[in-house]
């Protein structure tokens, strides 16, 4: 009665199956590295050194550093309750919301950059109340962040409300049965389970807010970031002049994206 | 505090819980059911984590109905113990509680107080049990309910435990709803027992009652009154006699045992249960002539048996098998012409017994250890 | 060059709103000659025109590349012309196909380009004028240099079209041996150009009328016709300070060192110019 | 003995804490949808029907469609299997090549599209291989498809990581306790478990890829997609022919995301 | 098949498991031990979860160390069911089957084939508990390891359970080590029992010999041998004689109970052990003159009583408290002058005592329950 298994057949063959999977996946890390390295080692480290020393490459640097994290900390901040309403919200709702909130990925950066100036610019309700409060919307290091925030805090939206979604709802009733009220299980037991998946959307929206070029160009050439800084480099001097600042841009990110992982990790382990 | 239901129900998928009525005091309420019969449906409706279809809850004389679960201070050991992962054990009690000694004291008392700074993953089923039950008691709930806690503990820490948690039951002086599988913790514990089945209350009374006289076939089986059989009654020969399989036993005078017991009895059968322990197999020399007189039968001609003693069936059976159950034997027997029986003895019995299959013996029932069940039920499949 | 004293009173940075062929010029040339904070901004020159049109864009300090698009979109009062500039062959000399229209000189630079041995990359006409006028070439060139074929119907092909910024990279990065470009980005990044006759470079504002007979119907039904490359400017917000800006814009040395040409006749005013401006 | 707790204290307090919390996420909702609505509102049904009708608008939408939709499945075949090894990398490793995975979103468009030039444009090494057997890599579909990927599979690798990390490994011991392989298990339990999770990063990768412009335009300025057509109409004819082809491609968008979601569902229902 | 565990160690945070030798053969293997003591952490390490630090495992003669779980052929019931939350209870099961005839013999038999389409989540305890075993038996592993399988089960489920696996394991013939902390099942289904012990195997016999003859204290309290205690060796007034606080119990003749008992005892002490069930607590009456006499001890000039029946100590104690334990109680009562002990007893047993609390009354130990351990080791914390 006892169906007999033929168990290790094949085991040899299956096995190199996965390792095929695996190998995709090392072509996809090869496409990225790849053409990084060509950007990385072509350049000099004179080139670069030179670059650093240029107040202009300093000075962006230190806008792109400010206001990507400035932006990815407003993308987590609206973005979270947001993330968390639609985790609860019911399939409909929850789905075109879901829609919406990736639209703005969707517009190519042009158009994000204009739909935002109708919104913020200078000549609108929102910019004239803004400017007679002493806050330019567009132009400033303001103006920086809503461009970023604007085109990364959908991954932050989207990531953390699957990352909500994958909470067991016993342990959240668990904490409420110990008479904890919805806030504070959110803050303590639902926000650090569903960290990891949180804490991957705020890396990608802190990468897309430093990279962001499109719409910031459009809402704020000034204060330059590193990629408008990039982009007027390779406009007025070409390639030989960009790609060093490029490589210093990707330095700082992977800086800020070491330290954010690692940082990160700690409200999980403590 | 006061927990009082009233005609409470709910559907889950194809599994119906009620309609239920339930009032429980300061005092500890076991629920005893079946797998799937809705215990810990109950727990989650009084928690608040599942809303009722119908009916009505006060706790302390307010109706909790949709009102949030961190509102209603019921404090639930889930069955899973739903510890938080991302917590040490040591944390997760202290999520709950505001008094750090009391902490203490609470982890001694369930000796988790050595693996406090392992996370749930690094716990053992039983200490993970012991932590959960630990963060609850933290919280001072003013309703307690626990989902099986102890269930993933050897006997030896369990009973420590039971002991403990009935002082600890006493001093805190709240309404517990306990629900177990373990008769034992429920006899221990439970000032009353409710059998649930199905979704509804069978029974509802003293842990004693329950036990001795269950109202239902179901619930005389789940309580392990594994011995449901029907008696008849007959007028013979030999005058008013009550009869299990080929033996009888006379009805003699008013007030006798057995017409006590069949008091309330009309028709011609009653069904009626023993537990295993009450049924005494004699020595082969107690099965003897002075304990049994044959009669034969009028209608089949059989060769019947009548008990010599009026307070005790005296049965002729057959041995079938046994089975070894740590401390106890438990022997199943053959009625000559009836059902079969299961009776349950220490080893020390059982050695003297010197039993083999198919050895005809004599069991005796004391007419005071059957209890005649309300007309049957249908049995539990 | 001259330095503008900073005026009192004002704080913010002049801004300017320029066409992407003058950031260089602007941002290495114009910025360091003053003394006043300047913010230049740079983007093709229609998409600047239309931004201002449209209210999007409020810059102090307009530039274009081609003094038409002070017909419409916008359309100031008055304007300056500043500077000129010419179209180059720029090539890559590491390449088979560079080598060759290095070879062939101003004299026959389009006769690889014909016989289809060289990769070659324009802008595309009916996104900047870079791309048309380069059609406009094409078809002066067929003129003066009396070829078998028309070279504006034997020359281009889809495949040569790129956005401005795509074309320079593409150039760079080795994967076209030559392209249609203005003699000043060539001059910037010191790429290999051949200079070509000024019959047919769009250069020489006499000409104009050598330039008008070659035309180009855009997507939105608008003809463009040839004319002589004129970068023009406007003051949209006046203060002092602006002003000075702007006198030192158009009538900067540093255009030259650019690669920009500056006729003797320029600035050249056009309309009802405030007379501040020309003092 | 036992702490009597203030058990309903405040609880109206606390819960309006939660709204005013959930009200950030509003604020947030509202700054995609304005601009959206402006964008939508502002165009006339006919001057949308106009630009439908336009042969070279369809045309850069079938081919916007076709790419995304393969770019984010190149995404998802190559990028899952890196994000399962990355989930089972120990934690110096998984940082440092979860930095590196999300460089292409730090770079500015420009600088990608330098880069990928530098490895699969016509002159390369690669470039050469695949043209000699037929195949463009710029100036094609490849080539789209190409940008797209680099730009948007880092969603895929990073959201996917993260619930791959969420998924119960006692759940995958079971699986291979049972007798199946690991690739089994990853196909039947691993992956399933981590669906909503790599659901959001496939979201995210075709959303970002129709509407990636920088690096598509610098490696493909034909075959147009939907956002090079928005850039040459706003360029040639100004936002009022732009924004109706904006408006377009978030319909298509929008649709594409309902219908992915929509199936995206049942992997886990069923 | 035979599963032979070599020198087998593990460290797991603070815990270390090990050193382990054992060898199983086709037969049921019941592992017991107190929360905490390492039993899932052996399962883990046979089924390949976890990988020993030290040691080897073979199964069916190969090495399995460093295998993947796949590929050992070993099904593992988890403790916590480790059902696929995705999957209907169905799916689960058909996930590990090739036989769809197997799996409706299966899900019947463990009495699920009604939710087999609910997933994890819509499933009570028990119901989980079953569909996880069932999931393992269908995947027809060459080895099954089964962690506290019927902990979530009421008695009568899981006593039918009981019996319809110890079928079903006979069939199978591969080698089973259960996990369980409950006596009974361990007892009703072992071909051998292991007591584990902080990692390691403290005692490992048949069922029988490991409750009768536990070899140290901890085992013997574990397996309910509760009452461990102190048997004076004295040569007094009456000649040689067993001393139990103020009991004594002559010892005569070569080859009698006592001397039996106390044959390999060297030194004047023997830790001797006893199931409460062997405890006596006699009648009123049987506290008799005739089965007890007083002498007066030499040293304390303290009233003893020795025994006069020479197979079974009579023991003078009073009456501490008891338990009512569904259908048992459990007497505490204290030796004059000695330790508590421990007795059970029937209800019937009981209601027939009348005891009350501070009761002076008598128990009899027979000599021939009572257990010598080995020079103590020592006591469980
Ligand atoms: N969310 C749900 N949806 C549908 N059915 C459910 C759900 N939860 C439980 N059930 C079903 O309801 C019945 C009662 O479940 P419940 O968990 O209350 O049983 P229980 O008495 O606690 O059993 P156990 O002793 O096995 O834990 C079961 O048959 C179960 O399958
Ligand atoms: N991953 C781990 N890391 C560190 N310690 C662990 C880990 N897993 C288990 N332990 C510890 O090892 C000891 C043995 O655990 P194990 O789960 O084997 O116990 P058990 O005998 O199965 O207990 P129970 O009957 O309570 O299930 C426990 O004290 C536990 O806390
Ligand atoms: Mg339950
Ligand atoms: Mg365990």
């Amino acid at each position: 009665m006892f169906p007999t298994r033929s168990s290790t057949e094949s085991v040899s063959d299956r096995f190199d199956w996965l390792s095929v999977t695996l190998l995709l996946g090392g072509v996809l890390l090869c496409y990225y590295v790849v053409p990084l390295a060509s950007l990385l080692f072509a350049r000099s480290p004179h080139a670069i050194a030179g670059q650093l020393a240029d107040p202009a490459v300093a000075s962006a640097a230190t806008t792109s550093l400010v206001t990507a994290t400035a932006s990815a900390a407003v993308a987590t901040i609206f973005g979270l309750p947001l993330a968390y309403w639609l985790a609860s919200a019911d399939g409909r709702t929850e789905t075109l919301v879901t829609a919406v909130v990736v639209l703005p990925l969707v517009l190519p950066p042009i158009v994000s950059g204009m739909v935002l100036l109708t919104l913020v610019g200078p000549e609108t309700f929102l910019g004239e109340i803004a400017a007679a409060n002493g806050v330019a919307l567009t132009r400033s290091l303001v103006g920086v962040v809503l461009a970023q925030t604007f085109v990364a805090s959908p991954f932050v939206v989207v990531t953390a409300k699957a990352a909500f979604e994958g909470v067991d709802s016993n342990l959240q009733y668990a904490s409420r049965s110990l008479g904890k009220d919805r806030l504070t299980t959110l803050r303590r037991i639902t926000l650090p389970l569903a960290w990891p998946g949180i804490l991957a959307g705020i890396t990608l929206a802190f990468a897309r807010s430093i990279g962001e070029f499109g719409a910031t160009v459009m809402l704020a050439y000034y204060p330059r970031t590193m990629p408008v800084q990039i982009w007027v480099s390779f406009s007025t001097r070409g390639l030989e002049n960009a790609f060093p600042i490029a490589v210093i841009l990707v330095g700082i990110a992977v800086a800020a994206l070491v330290i954010l992982t690692t940082l990160g990790r700690n409200p999980l382990a403590s | 505090m006061m927990v009082t239901i009233t005609d409470l129900s709910v559907r889950r998928g194809d599994f119906s819980f009620g309609p239920l009525d339930l009032s429980i005091s300061n005092e500890v309420f076991c629920v005893l059911g079946p797998s799937g019969s809705g215990k810990s449906t109950l727990l989650s409706i009084l928690a608040g984590i599942v809303e009722p279809d119908r009916g009505e809850i006060l706790i302390g004389g307010e109706s909790v109905r949709g009102r949030p679960p961190e509102t209603r201070s019921t404090g639930l050991v889930f069955q899973d113990g739903a510890l938080f992962p991302h917590l040490t054990a040591r944390e997760n009690v202290e999520y709950a509680a505001e008094d750090p000694d009391y902490v203490r004291k609470l982890t001694r008392l369930l000796a988790v107080d050595e693996v406090l700074d392992r996370r749930p993953a690094m716990l053992s089923g039983g200490e993970r049990q012991r932590v959960a039950l630990a963060r609850t008691l933290a919280a001072g709930p003013d309703v307690l309910l626990l989902d099986e806690p102890l269930s993933s503990l050897d006997e030896p820490i369990r009973r420590r435990l039971r002991d403990d948690l009935h002082r600890l039951f006493a001093t805190l002086d709240v309404p517990v709803v306990y629900v177990t599988h373990d008769q034992r913790t429920a006899t221990a514990l439970a000032d009353r027992l409710g059998i649930l089945r199905d979704g509804r209350l069978e029974q509802v009374d003293t842990p004693t009652s329950v036990l001795e006289r269950p109202n239902s076939r179901f619930v005389a089986e789940f309580t392990g009154n594994e011995n449901v059989f029907e008696v008849g009654l007959e007028t013979g020969r030999c005058g008013r006699v009550a009869r299990l399989g080929d033996a009888l036993l006379r009805v003699t005078a008013e007030g006798d045992s057995i017409e006590r017991l069949l008091a309330g009895v009309d028709g011609s059968t009653a069904t009626v249960c023993a537990h295993p322990s009450r049924i005494t197999v004699l020595e082969r020399s107690d099965g003897s002539v002075d304990a049994v007189r044959s009669v034969d039968s009028e209608e089949s001609g059989r060769d019947l048996r009548m008990s010599a003693d009026e307070s005790s069936f005296r049965i002729p059976v057959t041995i079938e098998r046994w089975l070894h159950e740590g401390d106890t034997y438990r022997v199943f027997v053959q009625v000559d012409g009836g059902p079969e029986l299961t009776a349950t003895m220490s080893r020390r019995t059982f050695d003297r017994l010197e039993l083999a299959r198919g050895d005809e013996r004599t069991v005796s029932i004391q007419t005071e250890s059957m209890h005649v069940l309300d007309p049957p039920t249908s049995s539990r499949t | 060059a001259g330095v503008v004293g900073s005026a009192g009173g004002r704080s913010d940075p002049v801004s300017i709103l320029a066409a992407g062929s003058l950031t260089n010029a602007f941002e290495h040339g114009l910025r360091p000659s003053l003394t006043t904070p300047v913010q230049v901004e740079t983007h093709g020159s229609a998409r600047i025109a239309r931004m201002v049109a449209d209210g999007q864009k409020d810059p102090d300090i307009l530039a274009v590349a081609d003094a038409a698009l002070f017909d419409g979109p916008v359309q100031p009062s008055w304007f300056a012309e500043f500077a000129t500039n010419s179209l180059v062959v720029a090539y890559n000399p590491d390449s088979e196909g560079g080598r060759r229209i290095a070879d062939a000189g101003a004299g026959g630079w389009f006769r690889p380009m014909v016989d289809g041995l060289v990769s070659l990359g324009r802008t595309d006409p009916d996104l900047d004028p870079l791309g048309y006028r380069t059609l406009f070439l094409l078809e002066l060139a067929s003129d003066y240099y009396e070829t078998d074929v028309d070279l504006r119907e034997a020359i281009p092909s889809r495949e040569q079209r790129y956005p401005e910024t795509q074309l320079v990279s593409q150039f760079e990065t080795g994967g076209i041996d030559a392209a249609f470009t203005y003699r000043n980005m060539a001059v910037e990044r010191d790429y290999e150009f051949v200079s070509l006759p000024s019959a047919i470079d769009l250069s020489d504002p006499t000409r104009s009328d050598e330039y008008a007979s070659a035309r180009y119907t855009l997507p939105s039904g608008k003809v463009v016709t040839g004319s002589p490359i004129s970068y023009a400017s406007v003051i949209r917000n006046r203060d002092e300070t602006i002003t000075d800006v702007f006198t030192e814009q158009i009538a900067g040395e540093y255009l030259r060192e650019f690669g920009f040409s500056v006729p003797d006749t320029y600035p050249q005013f056009t309309g009802n110019v405030p007379d501040t401006i020309i003092d």
